[in-house]
């Protein structure tokens, strides 16, 4: 049972790092700050996303799970909202066409 | 280890953030430049709580709780010079 | 080993790039930019440190309310006459500076390696004693019982503090609300926020002072956190900040100190010392401490960000 | 038994009462200062009763918890000093204050009247605290409170110069205590503890306290604004209203310069430190005449009156090197003569400020070229001005006399006869400066154009405070005895 828990970490987290890195690779590769935007986000989301869901089944309690959803939420809501922000910026400057 | 590596990175923030006091001209950024020294000298007293770990703590915990009240009075210095900084430039404007 | 000191050695390295880019860069706004993100970073250099309280505290105040602080004076700063440009300092004396500042940085080092190993440590007599104070967060009870004093003073600075910014009112502005009238907000991302995190961040807050007796969290934490609840609405223009002559609010400042400093002479009469509390009584009576001081601390530190009362235009 | 309640009530009770000044308002404000202030001195007077008579300094360990791990109030011979001292003048200038920061029945609160009586006493909390504590990092705090209560003060009047004033006044400040908590930290890892008892029985000279000492008394003397580091202070204690400018020459920087003396001769109280201290006297002297010289040069009566107190300041620091390289008899003589040169300061100051301020409130301005007619039209306030300028020369027999006396004694015993020469001459050109204000003041001229009344209260409390720098002078030397009491380089 456990070697299944872990065996599942194992493959989220790593998953979870892959969409990590493709961010990350965006983020400095892309050449204007729209995609960049969209490629930090989107791979972030998912890659916490992984990561958290890796990270489920090696909680013993209920709350530490509710506290790992939250944080994936909280982090989902977070960018949800800068994203469109720093877009709405952009465009009053000029950035966005 | 880790202590001696973040000590060391504490006084590199306290001669980075003394510079910028010292060297910038614009309020606001030697205000910033504060925090980057407050930052530095906590980091010191953290690194000497990390190297006084014992007795089952990960840290000697008499330090962190200084550190801790140091960081909320560094806040409140912070908010007063932010506040100054923006009343005189309203005052010069109006002047 | 090696691993944990590669991950040192990046954070190490990310702190002081961030550091020196807040310095050198020209823009006030992209500096205090680069200070939120040094912030926390720092943060993660305090988990590093196994000092996860410190970290908690950093992340809300030192990058958090400290960042929106500075944001939000870069962009009032802009809106005023433009700051007449004062001389920069002269190449030679930035020469100078640069040399003083690094020779400090160098015996400041020194005195970090020189420091004598085993470092002396009070860690012992703090497990000796936790029991005493039935709190299991050792740094909680170094806050509330052993030092208790500093925590006393620090909270009456916080309030004078408040009362500095307050001092600071422009003519015409005394009695009016706290800081700049924001514009409402009533949708977009921002609106969002303001209406959705609150809600949560309030049970977070509440959550992060219940653990505090005994895991990582306490008052400051979270009267950070639920100032920022405050902060996020006054932003968006949905939660009026308060008159600053309103009884209720200067009421809500004081209680914490007041409480605090009254049951410290309590502790003197009945037991013979300041902030000394009865056997038995240390919990409940810090618990009580901390929860009026949680909202005293948490109004005082949204007024700051605030700021004083502006006249009306 | 209770007795040991006493220094934390002196800083405790100030601390609630600022607290309660909040929801109080200006009015309620004003009137729980008014008083508490009683009750303060007679806290002051109560310790200093205590200490004299027990001979020993008051001690209480708070919640029981002993240090290291706990903190202790420790009320010596130089705390009780300072205490009285801080409650006499803090009580005259809360009377003072009351025609300028008075808030009528009725009347709308205002800002100035708002801030200023919670600073009044957060201000004096802080000083209780800074002289009181035995904790290096309780002391960090009290600093702080004493810059967050100064600072506003500075600039209380809203005017662009003094704003200016105050921000330069608060970076040094807070880059003051940052250096300072720097210290602490090293101090912290060299020694284990932060009791300053405790210290000095446990630190030796190695390297990482050497260089704690080090950036603690630089980031301290900036606070105190001693040579160089004094740029910030004579805007800043010129530009305040005259209550605010009397409390800040008179008791702010004297309570980071005790701190400086708890860490020379308390945590380093087995490791003398000469050279050093010969380079401190050295500022200090440099201090005298160069502050002396450019109050002489000033056109303005309260620019002159706070570069003066920049010339004072560096008296405090002669006491260092004596005390460094001397022991028993001159040795205690230093310690008694920078100590009672920082009490009669502080009364002399804080009179010279008030008079200041009531010849600028009656005039209209305080340009000293135009203040011919002053002794005809306010010659009560002409007679403070110069009884309080006689004490800071060290004309017989005032405490300015006293404590230049001492310290002029003790550099002969120690050997250091050019200390005494700085003393002279710090003299005379302070006798330059005060004859300067005091002869045009003599000259027949025209008074004020419209003869604003002085209420009689505020010359009246100006001149006690002189009267007091003078009197100080009377006291038998044994008197000053208090302020060898719980010396920690003197060993046991």
């Amino acid at each position: 049972m456990s070697l299944l828990a872990d065996g599942v970490t194992i493959l989220c987290v790593l998953a979870g790092l892959v969409f990590f890195a493709a961010g990350t690779v965006g983020l400095l590769r892309f050449p204007d700050t729209a995609s960049r935007l969209h490629a930090l986000t989107k791979a972030d989301h998912l890659g916490l996303g992984l990561v958290v869901l890796g990270l489920l089944p090696q909680m013993d309690s209920l709350a530490g799970i509710l506290r790992l959803l939250a944080f994936w939420a909280l982090v989902l809501l977070a960018s949800a909202a800068t994203g469109p922000m720093i877009a709405r910026l952009l465009r009053r400057q000029g950035g966005i066409t | 280890m880790t202590g001696t590596i973040f000590g060391l990175v504490g006084a590199a923030l306290i001669g980075i953030g003394l510079f910028g006091m010292l060297v910038r001209r614009d309020a606001l950024l030697r205000i910033l430049s504060f925090n980057l020294l407050g930052g530095g000298v906590f980091l010191v007293f953290g690194a000497v709580a990390r190297r006084g770990a014992g007795a089952g703590f990960g840290g000697d915990p008499v330090p962190q709780a200084i550190i801790l009240t140091g960081i909320v009075v560094a806040f409140a210095a912070t908010t007063l010079a932010v506040a100054l900084v923006l009343r005189l430039a309203a005052a010069k404007d109006r002047a | 080993m090696i691993p944990a000191l590669a991950a040192d050695g990046l954070l190490a390295a990310g702190i002081l790039a961030l550091a020196l880019g807040c310095v050198a860069t020209r823009r006030a706004f992209a500096s205090a930019a680069l200070f939120i993100a040094y912030g926390l970073l720092l943060a993660l250099a305090w988990a590093r440190l196994d000092a996860p309280d410190v970290a908690l505290t950093e992340a809300s105040i030192g990058a958090g309310l400290s960042g929106v602080l500075l944001l939000g004076g870069v962009r009032r700063l802009e809106g005023l006459a433009e700051p007449s440009p004062d001389a920069e300092t002269g190449p030679l004396l930035t020469i100078l500076i640069g040399i003083g500042c690094a020779a400090l940085t160098v015996a400041i080092g020194a005195a970090v390696l020189l420091l004598p190993d085993p470092t002396p440590s009070l860690a012992p007599q703090v497990a000796a004693n936790l029991a005493t104070t039935d709190l299991g967060n050792p740094v909680t009870a170094v806050l509330m019982s052993f030092r208790a004093l500093d925590t006393l003073l620090e909270s009456a600075v916080v309030l004078l503090a408040v009362v500095c910014v307050w001092a600071l009112t422009p003519e015409g502005g005394w009695g009016g609300v706290a800081g700049l009238r924001q514009p409402v907000v009533r949708d977009g991302p921002l609106a969002l926020l303001a209406r959705v995190l609150p809600p949560l961040g309030i049970v977070i807050a509440i959550h992060i002072l219940w653990v505090g007796a005994d895991a990582p969290g306490g008052k400051f934490q979270a009267a950070a956190v639920l100032a920022a609840m405050w902060l996020m609405p006054w932003m968006a223009g949905l939660a009026p900040a308060p008159r600053i002559d309103a009884r209720w609010l200067r009421l809500v400042l004081a209680a914490g100190p007041a409480l605090f400093i009254l049951i410290g002479l309590g502790g003197a009469l009945a037991e013979g010392a300041f902030l000394a509390y009865p056997p038995g009584w240390a919990k409940p009576l810090i618990l009580a401490i901390e929860i009026v001081l949680t909202a005293s601390i948490a109004v005082a530190l949204a007024l700051l960000v605030m700021g004083p009362p502006e006249p009306p235009r | 038994m209770a007795w040991d309640m006493l220094p934390m009530l002196a800083v405790m009770l100030p601390v609630l009462a600022m607290v309660a000044a909040v929801p109080l308002g200006a009015r309620g404000a004003e009137r729980l200062t008014l008083a508490y202030a009683p009750v303060g001195l007679a806290l002051a007077i109560g310790i200093m009763l205590v200490v004299q008579l027990g001979g020993v300094p008051i001690r209480q360990e708070l919640g029981h918890w002993a240090p290291p791990l706990g903190i202790a109030f420790r009320a010596d011979g130089l705390a009780a000093a300072m205490l009285l001292t801080a409650a006499l003048i803090i009580g005259a200038i809360a009377i003072f204050a009351r025609a300028d920061f008075g808030t009528a029945a009725g009347a709308a609160e205002r800002r100035q009247a708002f801030a200023f009586w919670p600073l009044l006493l957060g201000l004096w909390a802080a000083i209780n605290l800074a002289v009181v504590a035995n904790d290096l990092f309780t002391l960090y705090v009290a600093l702080e409170l004493l810059t967050f209560a100064a600072m506003p003060l500075v600039c209380l009047d809203g005017s662009r110069a003094t704003l200016q004033a105050a921000l330069r006044y608060l970076m040094f400040a807070l880059l003051g205590s940052v250096l300072y908590l720097l210290g602490v930290a090293l101090i912290y890892g060299s020694a284990g503890t932060l009791d300053i008892v405790l210290l000095a029985q446990r630190v030796r000279g190695d390297i990482p306290v050497m260089i704690a000492i080090a950036v603690m008394t630089a980031g301290l003397l900036a606070k105190t604004a001693l040579l160089p580091l004094h740029l910030w202070l004579p805007p800043a204690h010129a530009g305040a209203p005259a209550a605010a400018s009397a409390v800040l020459s008179a008791l702010v920087v004297k309570g980071s310069f005790v701190l400086v003396l708890r860490l020379w001769f308390g945590v380093m109280a087995r490791v003398p430190m000469p050279d050093a201290a010969q380079i401190l006297a050295g500022l200090g002297a440099a201090a005298i005449l160069l502050g002396s010289v450019a109050a002489l040069g000033q056109a303005r009566l309260k620019l002159l009156v706070a570069y003066s107190t920049v010339a004072q300041i560096g008296y405090l620091f002669l006491m260092f090197p004596l005390l460094a390289a001397s022991a028993g008899e001159v040795a205690a003589k230093a310690w008694t003569g920078g100590v009672v040169q920082a009490v009669s300061h502080a009364f002399a100051k804080a009179a010279m400020f008030l008079a200041a301020g009531i010849m600028a409130a009656r005039f209209g301005h305080d340009r000293i070229a135009d203040l011919s007619g002053a002794g005809r039209a306010m010659p009560v306030t002409l007679l403070t001005f110069a009884l309080a300028g006689l004490s800071l020369m060290g004309v017989p027999p005032s405490g300015g006399f006293a404590a230049k006396w001492l310290l002029l004694s003790a550099a002969i015993g120690a050997g250091q006869w050019w200390w005494a020469l700085v003393i002279l001459g710090g003299g005379l050109l302070t006798g330059g400066y005060v004859y300067r204000v005091l002869a045009m003041g003599l000259r027949a001229g025209d008074p004020a154009p419209e003869p604003a009344p002085v209420a009689w209260q505020r010359d009246g409390i100006a001149l006690a405070l002189a009267l007091v720098s003078v009197v100080l002078g009377f006291l038998p030397l044994a008197a000053f005895g208090l302020v060898q009491i719980g010396r920690l380089d003197v060993s046991p």
